[in-house]
């Protein structure tokens, strides 16, 4: 977190810069079968992120020394389009990249089925086209509603969203100006049919009471991005 | 690119349906699969284009950098051009450094651009010697169904043509300013499938197919740029042929570019 | 790291032995290893610490450069940490670049230091916009038996509360001066075996176990860092377990560091 | 092409800077077996421009995963030593080699009878010793001498040579100076035999007269080149 | 060797700039099993430098393609931890690490009994902690006894030191200062119960008197250290 | 360099030769092969050289730079050396980053020309603490058949000997001079095959040989660099045998360089 305590972020009645109040989502709107010929795709505009994720397989699996006889193995990549950021990225993969990588695919091997494809191979990629905050949860949530669209079996999906501090006040879903200049962030993978959670990260600085609130106002808003997946599968391909 | 093992039963039913003077997907041999063009889709990028031909999808985004001009040109910045297939283009598409295939992509791109003079470089110029815009094309491709090249091209030149330089970010002036973008370089790639030279071939075509011919052509039907890729080999009169159809197809691609409107 | 083929015999055993509430190694649930810390044991190192815990064996170094501030930022010095598992450190790692387990234990710990506060960046300026002190914090282990990210953290932590500033060797001053650390956050790091949580797992438990979770609490019992890593699934409760055993054991880690001596 | 249109460099009687006429080559000599470790060689010396090509095999196709069942794998580098340019080249390969290398390979692929040799490899090697413009239209000229004096079978040799434009006047075989500041270059890679085509790139402009002029030059100069390449073969090695 | 003939790094007396006289090395100290993970490891104290060295096997070698029918491969490390240096070193393989690397293994191939394990893998890891001068001796060193805590055969270990001149006079065991300053470094590798030599190098300018000086140096303080490693194999593990 | 799996019979076959003082190619053992140097060959280099000992055959090549100097050496310009064996020069060399053995042969060759101090430092510089000359020895072998350490060590110091430097190309002066190269160092290398050391072995030697000592001389006999390479023991007369030889073949070699001709 950039931590510059003076940069007056939200007002006295509660109001952000983008207008939402502490515990507001920004629009989420996502579509299916954006990548032709991926086995499976999903497109997520949330805010002005704009992310697509696509699945191939489960195909074969090689180089042969990474299959698994058990079970399949579950290859992910997040990276950002050079475009994507207002100082542009260079191409390649970075420490960043990686790690997001990993615990994406962390999060993601907690809930797919893939040991019903031993020594197969399903590949998911996360691309970000315009990031603006909340990326690596943009992304998580564009790969868990690919792998569905393309019918790999799951015991049940993933939503990301991350709360955060701003100001001294915890707020739900932080934004690109929130991300930069406040004094925490939250992100999380939940299961929203139990609750349960598959990903979990935190920078900053939160009192155990404002680590409750944030975590909760995480838990809300999962439910309603999870319908909006629910809906998204359901309403076929772009 | 991994080299699928036994193309050979695709390449005979190509050949096959070549002797009839058809193609797969019912087109003509001249006919390009239906293309869409929209510019000003990412906002993070100073101009940006999305193209679909057919299953083939692909994004361009221009940002800009200050650089410092080169000694023996200090009036002039200076252009980039990337492109990127990753993986989550197509199955064959694999991680790591760029491949041969990509890196050849790229530089035809840039080519076709570049050597049509569209940017003029000197426009480009803040202080003489010190300061001056880079200009940098990202060609990204996320559905990879054939013919990459002209869509790539495609919406590389439609991102220039609609990228604003971004003075106010920079603190350089109160408002951004359209890039100069003086003329509309257009590619056309014709590959031989089943013996005889086809356009905008999809997926299937180029793996079944041999070699391919890319010509960039201007405002006036000059040559910007020309490349033959892959094993094969050709003829004089085969290439006037092509020559002769990219003369008119251009000139429908250019206007493609200049009607383009900005996304809702 | 390698993945060993099959360490379902092994899951199995420590499965058998959570039912009973037993570790293979005897511990308790929530018991640490031996847990030693030497600081000022590198002679070159403007600051060091050596932790042990149980047979894992970690060093940290502190150096110091200097650097030009950022733009944005001209009396801010800055703050690089990097962790470096080699393939001296056990038989599975292995020579190459970073793994992704590697770029991840090096990142979380550089969280928690960072985000703690405890290093001010503000204190670290030398001439505004000009020169700064960057503080590098190298995290380098030579003996892998589990929980890398507490040995690091801890060593991590005492060394740079051990440092001095080279303000001799840079011909700055007569006399170097200690870095000013203000606060001491510390790392406890949770790993599920057989089915539930335990607290500072070995290799042999790493090995045979699902996720882990990595708290950082500052002084004052803040949260600064969080991380959830490898495949599974918790619930909140077992989260709050963790938290609470989190708060009473990194005050302990604290005490640790603030009674370090150095090394004879 | 730079394209700085104000460097003169043919005057009004079609003289060029090195003395030649538009349509005239420079001078080009060949040997072989320059490389006595190699499986067949050959020097080309062009202009001042200085190339080496070495053949190794038909050889046994490692890694495996490259081999391929029905014809042998033509693996074709080209490379600049860093003492070939006025300013030194950094060693490694960059875009502009791995782009050549493949257009060469594509080029040579097109002739070689690869289907003779199943499941192996034959390496081309181009090295570069001193660079004065048109490096890739020699190197390729060398590849196909040293492939024949490997005795690998062809159906034919391929010439390669580059004509442009200067001042707006079409001439053969571009020297550095032409290639510099000109305002058009079209390699061609040239079956002497037939008159077809392996190689083919353009780089400028050129309007549909003066391309048709500067493909004629580049038809012209294969014919003379091949003789070189020809006699070059019959006369023994170095 | 840097050359700058102007320091006075030794007095009339013959005196050296840390208190030792011309043919004085350094205080040694060694350790073994200070690595509780590895089959054998050691600690090597010489002066301020500070190295530790760990064996891992005869283990499975893999990938297949190093491996060797008829001996063991031994695959040796070394490296200089970033904080080792006054300046930081960054992580990462430099030249001048592979070189050490290959030198080090070529002089323990030639006393480790690799036929003893067909197909096997022996890997050696050298970890610079703290450098001053003599590191790649003060390494080898290190590893001989970290192979012999391993039980890994070998027909005798390898002692390393380097002698040198500075200011015109040929010392034994250069420091920091000396060897940065001083004239020649003349490292070896010798087998103490033979006086033959696995290693050897030499930088700077030693006739050939001086160079049979230096020579009879590292001889003698071979001896020594010798010693210290075989008391340190018998005095049981840190 | 791909290692070959069988050379056992071609060592047993050179210990027969060697037990009868013969060499495979009927050389005698110190006796070298036919040994041809040519300078200036390369007209873009500043200076250049051509090796040829039997079938190996080596480049050398010297570019300028301007560099700026070392804070702690303002009056100093630099010399890099570096050694490439491209896959041209023989079936077993792979493309890809340096092997362990081509980064070995370019520090030898480097170290044996930099501590003779045959080029003078001092002399390179152009403004004190600004600009100096950077010197760039590249050396480059297109054919090897052994012992290419050596010809690169005196392709190297030939070229170095007739390089200008190029005031002319970067405006300094209208007259180009010659690099000051004040001293000769030469390098002999020895192989141990079938169990005794030679001289220049060629490549079938390297291939069934052990060990190899490589010595480079300065004028005045004065040892300047010493290299033992690959798996293998010597005792102390071996090497005073092999000592006396370098002393007088490098002697022979000096000699070549100083009378080498420029190419016609």
């Amino acid at each position: 977190m950039g931590g510059y305590g003076d940069v007056q972020m939200i007002d006295e009645n509660g109001v952000r810069v983008d207008g939402r109040g502490p515990g507001d989502l920004r629009p989420v709107s996502i579509e299916t079968g954006v990548i032709p010929v991926a086995d499976g795709s999903a497109r997520v505009i949330w805010g002005t992120n704009h992310a697509v994720a696509a699945v191939y397989g489960p195909m074969e699996c090689h180089p042969r020394k990474i299959q698994r006889q058990d079970r399949a193995v579950l290859d992910v990549r997040y990276n950002m389009a050079p475009f994507s950021t207002p100082d542009r990225m260079r191409p390649g993969f970075n420490r960043r990249s990686r790690e997001i990588s990993k615990v994406t695919a962390d999060a993601l091997e907690s809930v797919v089925l893939l040991e019903m494809y031993p020594r197969c191979k399903i590949r998911v990629e996360i691309e970000i086209l315009c990031a603006e905050a909340g990326t690596r949860c943009v992304g998580l949530t564009a790969a868990s509603v690919a792998l569905a669209h393309a019918g790999i079996p799951m015991t049940d999906m993933v939503v990301s969203v991350a709360s955060g501090k701003i100001n001294g006040v915890v707020v739900c879903d932080l934004n690109k100006e929130e991300d930069n200049y406040g004094e925490a962030d939250l992100p999380m993978g939940i299961l929203p049919n139990s609750g349960e959670l598959v990903f979990l990260q935190l920078d900053g600085d939160l009192s155990p009471a404002e680590f409750q609130e944030a975590w909760d106002y995480n838990m809300e808003a999962a439910m309603v991005v999870h319908q909006i997946m629910v809906d998204a599968l359901k309403g076929g391909d772009a | 690119m991994a080299i699928p093992i036994v193309p050979q039963l695709l390449r005979a039913h190509l050949a096959e349906l070549a002797e009839n003077d058809e193609r797969h997907d019912g087109r003509a041999r001249w006919e390009s699969r239906d293309t869409e063009l929209e510019i000003g889709i990412l906002r993070n990028a100073e101009g940006s284009a999305k193209v679909r031909m057919g299953d083939t999808i692909v994004y361009a985004g221009v940002k800009f950098q200050i650089m410092t001009p080169y000694p023996d040109r200090p009036n002039q910045g200076g252009l980039m051009c990337t492109a990127e297939i990753r993986p989550v283009a197509g199955r064959n598409w694999e991680p790591g450094p760029p491949s041969p295939e990509s890196i050849e992509l790229g530089r035809v791109v840039d080519r076709g651009i570049r050597e049509s003079g569209c940017i003029d470089v000197d426009n480009l110029c803040i202080i003489p010697g010190e300061k001056a815009w880079q200009v940098i094309l990202d060609l990204f491709a996320i559905s990879d169904d054939g013919n990459l090249f002209d869509a790539f091209a495609l919406a590389g030149i439609a991102a220039l043509k609609s990228a604003m330089l971004p003075e106010v970010r920079f603190e350089m002036s109160d408002s951004d300013r359209p890039l100069p973008v003086s003329k509309i370089p257009t590619m056309c790639s014709y590959h031989k499938v089943g013996g005889r030279f086809v356009y905008d071939a999809d997926g299937r075509e180029e793996l079944g197919g041999d070699e391919r011919i890319h010509i960039t052509l201007g405002d006036d039907g000059h040559v910007h740029s020309l490349q033959k890729g892959l094993k094969g080999i050709f003829t004089e009169s085969e290439f006037s042929e092509i020559m002769e159809h990219a003369q008119s197809r251009c000139k429908e691609l250019r206007e493609m570019v200049l009607n383009a409107e900005e996304a809702g």
